[in-house]
């Protein structure tokens, strides 16, 4: 199961957790996130922003 | 005289800004042409949650057979000392903010402020005279005040606004209250409750129209039981008549125009922002439908001078505008700050039962396009409510159905502006239903509602 | 008759896993000798809140004059009402279960279960008769009752537990209390506002000796001024006399003894677990004090056979024993469970002013070795305390330094019961103080203090 933090220590909420887990989005690849919130806590809208940027970085083969 | 901050009005916006500024080791003045904490203090928050106390009290009297408790005798609310206490108790909150400000030596200058062209500050003082103050930066708290229709001219006799109801002489024997947003709603229950025949007339198809429907339909209820005269779809068209014996038009809901008799009307249909005479044109700051324009830290369109509370867009409430102070001093002080997040910012209404609510309602929600879950827990099945006697209302939650994430919760019940912090820090710290429902909430209390509302979208209610 | 669950005992640790477990598609059966819905419901949290809801509304009638409502002629509390309507309630919500259970087909069995030595439950019935039962899961959620000490025996009349201080048949004209901890101060409070002369006897040096330290003391002085009269550092060695007629010796703080009469002793010592005769040595279920030894998931040493509630370790609260029965039952059902985190917990104490607190005490948190941040902030300082009459009380935040992680909050005040649930909830959800300072609280509300209490602990106050 997934922390409460990433393995840099940052704190994932809840919601974040249930994004990450929903999206197949790895506990490494959350470390890689920068989070925005107080004491670089990611939040929502960094998840979210991460996810679009990965669509945009890996576009999907015709 | 130059200072690091000057902050133009010191209602609940600007005195915090000033508090919070001096805090932060600057040098920081507050311009006030009338009493200290403006209308929250004064003529608001504080003085009619101070006349609903009473009036709670009141209403407690009136049951307390149904608690076991014998009056012999009569029971008789005295309008004059429930509005003497009310005005004591803004006069002491008001003499606290002095305090405050002293403590946190923040210099008061008494006057009217206004911007001039080279962005000073010009302070008329009440003997006339005018002094220049300079500031690296100036925020505009000046607020607002009752908005006055046209067919509703305010009087203060025949038709009054939000100052005249909270200081009336006597206990009027019927009154209209236009508008049944959170103020007047509180109106309409105080004057009802001691014994005043009120009729609330709301333009839209709900009570308390900004909130979630099921809220609206509650209260229309309850406020029926209390005896309060409830007609939506409707509008006052015009008041005749002299002071103590008026003629009211009312446009039904089927567009009739019906003819109520009453002492005097309270138009409480919304605010209208200070930004007359203020020195924007001059200093060149730009407004939007009367409000002052700025940008997520209160920044207006000119360096240096920033607004804040009930004349910048947003919910007119008391802890936005604070919370707008704080964000916008911190911002100013060079911190780390995140812009306020306005669907986390709670709304109540004091009446009984009580009102509150935060985030999107269901019809918001489906409308921006979420798939939701909704839960819903009636206090009539809340062991505590059933001790207290207070089984009226219940907790709704909102989630969305993708992540679980909270997205609005309404509430109706005693205690619920109480209630309602939980949510919001709940929201702030990103909750899914989940942590909701496992919080092990105290027993018995009313907020177990919140735990089993959150369980009721995920079909894990114990009580229903 | 096989069950997939079997759950002896219908409090709220039982009936909550029997619903549970029901909607986890299981066959459950519930297992009562007595009312359905245990202690809590019958002679706990539900009568106790009922009785001090009416001490509630009979002290705003003696104060309705601060409130401008003046009452021409006696206020009188109808002891034998109040008590009928506290009983009215407790019925009303045993039904309730009786409901709940029907509606999850839950099959409830009458008499005394009793586990065998083969893991089955034999039922003893009212007419004598045995019937055994096979479950594969059997959960022992039997409870307690009042404890006995041996120079306290209760007779019923003289010296009396919880349940007959919840039915006497008239208002004794003084009464002493021993032990002040939730239940004790409670009754003592009751009483006193009826207008019982109540001595509180405590043995430990604070009152309500399990929380904060400045919480005891707010309470002590709070219970002076409601003229309780507090002995702390004392203990009652015996009683003599006779019905309304006692003597009872104390050993005061100086360790003198005094010799007090009153009319009645309330014993107030805390509870014993129902272990005896339920089958534990038959079946080998392994106890210690007295309490059944459970895992992480409420499962004994014995397979197949849970434990929840008062009869394992852990505080003997409602919430708490709902919480294991949910947390037990969904193990058993296979789902992934997080075990339950006993910081988190929430205790309140329903007197004038309120108490509620979760987590370390202040100097639990220093003997644990944190270093620590206190944040308080007192209701004395409140707008809504003030607008409500209610400036008694405080808030009072511990933060560990390092990371900023609440660990305990402790309050005393109106409300604060259902103001605690934000902490629990925010515990939950990993708070540090920074987040609880900028959760947006509606202004006027007492949660505000909660705010400003982390403010404090940060030097960001506003208010103070
Ligand atoms: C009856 C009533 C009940 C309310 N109840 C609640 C409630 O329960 N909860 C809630 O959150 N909100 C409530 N509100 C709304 C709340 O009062 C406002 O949102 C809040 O006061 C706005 O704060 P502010 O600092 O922007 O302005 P204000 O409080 O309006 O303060 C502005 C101050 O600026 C001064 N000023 C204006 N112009 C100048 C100038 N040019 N120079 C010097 N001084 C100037 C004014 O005299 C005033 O003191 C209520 C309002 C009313 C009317
Ligand atoms: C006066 C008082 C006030 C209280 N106030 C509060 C409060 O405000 N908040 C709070 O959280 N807690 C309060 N408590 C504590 C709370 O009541 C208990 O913690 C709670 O009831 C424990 O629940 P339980 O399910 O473990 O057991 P119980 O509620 O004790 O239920 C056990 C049930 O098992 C039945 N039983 C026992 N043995 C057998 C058997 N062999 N066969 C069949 N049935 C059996 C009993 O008849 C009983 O119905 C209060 C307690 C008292 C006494």
């Amino acid at each position: 199961p997934m922390k409460a933090k990433t393995e840099n220590g940052n704190f994932i909420s809840p919601l974040v957790r249930t994004i990450a887990k929903a999206e197949n989005i790895s506990n490494e690849e959350l470390s890689s996130i920068a989070g925005s919130g107080e004491a670089k806590r990611i939040t929502k809208k960094d998840i979210l922003q991460y996810i679009e940027d990965r669509k945009v970085a890996t576009p999907k083969p015709i | 005289m130059t200072y690091d901050l000057i902050v133009v009005g010191s209602g609940p916006g600007g005195y915090v800004a000033a508090i919070r500024g001096a805090q932060l080791g600057m040098n920081v003045a507050v311009v006030e042409r009338a009493e200290l904490g403006g209308i929250c203090l004064n003529w608001g928050c504080i003085p009619t949650k101070s006349l609903l106390k009473s009036a709670q009290v009141f209403d407690y009297m009136k049951h307390s057979a149904d608690y076991g408790i014998a009056v012999e005798g009569e029971i008789k609310p005295d309008f004059e000392k429930i509005v003497e206490r009310s005005r004591g108790v803004a006069n002491k909150m008001s003499a606290g903010i002095q305090y405050l400000l002293k403590k946190n030596k923040v210099t008061v200058i008494n006057g009217f402020g206004k911007l001039t062209a080279d962005k000073k500050l010009e302070v008329l003082a009440e003997d006339g005279s005018k002094t220049n103050y300079e500031a690296k930066h100036i925020i505009l708290a000046t607020g607002a005040r009752s908005r006055e229709l046209p067919n509703l001219p305010q009087d203060g006799k025949t038709i009054i606004g939000y100052r005249k109801a909270l200081t009336l002489e006597k206990l009027p024997k019927s009154m209209i209250v236009v508008g049944s947003g959170a103020i007047g709603s509180e109106f309409a229950y105080f004057y009802s409750s001691l014994g005043t025949q009120v009729t609330l007339v709301e333009f839209m198809p709900n009570i308390l129209p900004i909130e979630d429907e099921e809220v609206s339909k509650q209260m229309g209820r309850s406020f029926k039981k209390n005896k309060i005269k409830v007609m939506v779809n409707s509008s006052v068209e015009s008041v005749e008549g002299t002071e103590g014996d008026l003629k009211v038009n009312i446009k039904n809901k089927k567009g009739e125009i019906e003819v109520h008799e009453c002492e005097i009307v309270l138009s409480a249909v919304g605010i209208t922002p200070n930004t007359e005479n203020i020195g924007l044109e001059e200093a060149g700051v730009v407004t939007e439908n009367g409000r002052v324009v700025v940008d997520d830290y209160f920044r207006t369109n000119v360096e240096g001078v920033y607004a804040i509370g009930d004349i910048v867009a947003g919910p007119a409430l008391a802890h936005v505008a604070s919370a707008e102070g704080i964000c916008c001093v911190e911002k100013i002080a060079g911190m780390h700050v995140e812009p306020i997040d306005y669907t986390t910012i709670p709304g109540c209404t004091y009446t009984t039962p009580e009102v509150a609510s935060m985030g999107l309602t269901e019809k918001a929600a489906k409308d921006a396009g979420h798939e939701i879950k909704v839960g819903k827990f009636p206090f009539s099945a809340s062991g505590k409510a059933s001790a207290a006697g207070a089984n009226e209302g219940f907790v709704k939650l909102i989630f969305d159905a993708k992540y679980g994430e909270l997205l609005g919760a309404h509430m109706v019940g005693a205690n619920v502006t109480e209630m309602i912090a939980e949510l919001v820090t709940a929201r702030k710290l990103e909750t899914t239903g989940h942590e909701l429902i496992k919080a092990i909430h105290p027993h018995p209390t009313m907020s177990e509602a919140v735990m089993e509302a959150a369980a009721a979208a995920y079909d894990e209610v114990i009580h229903i």
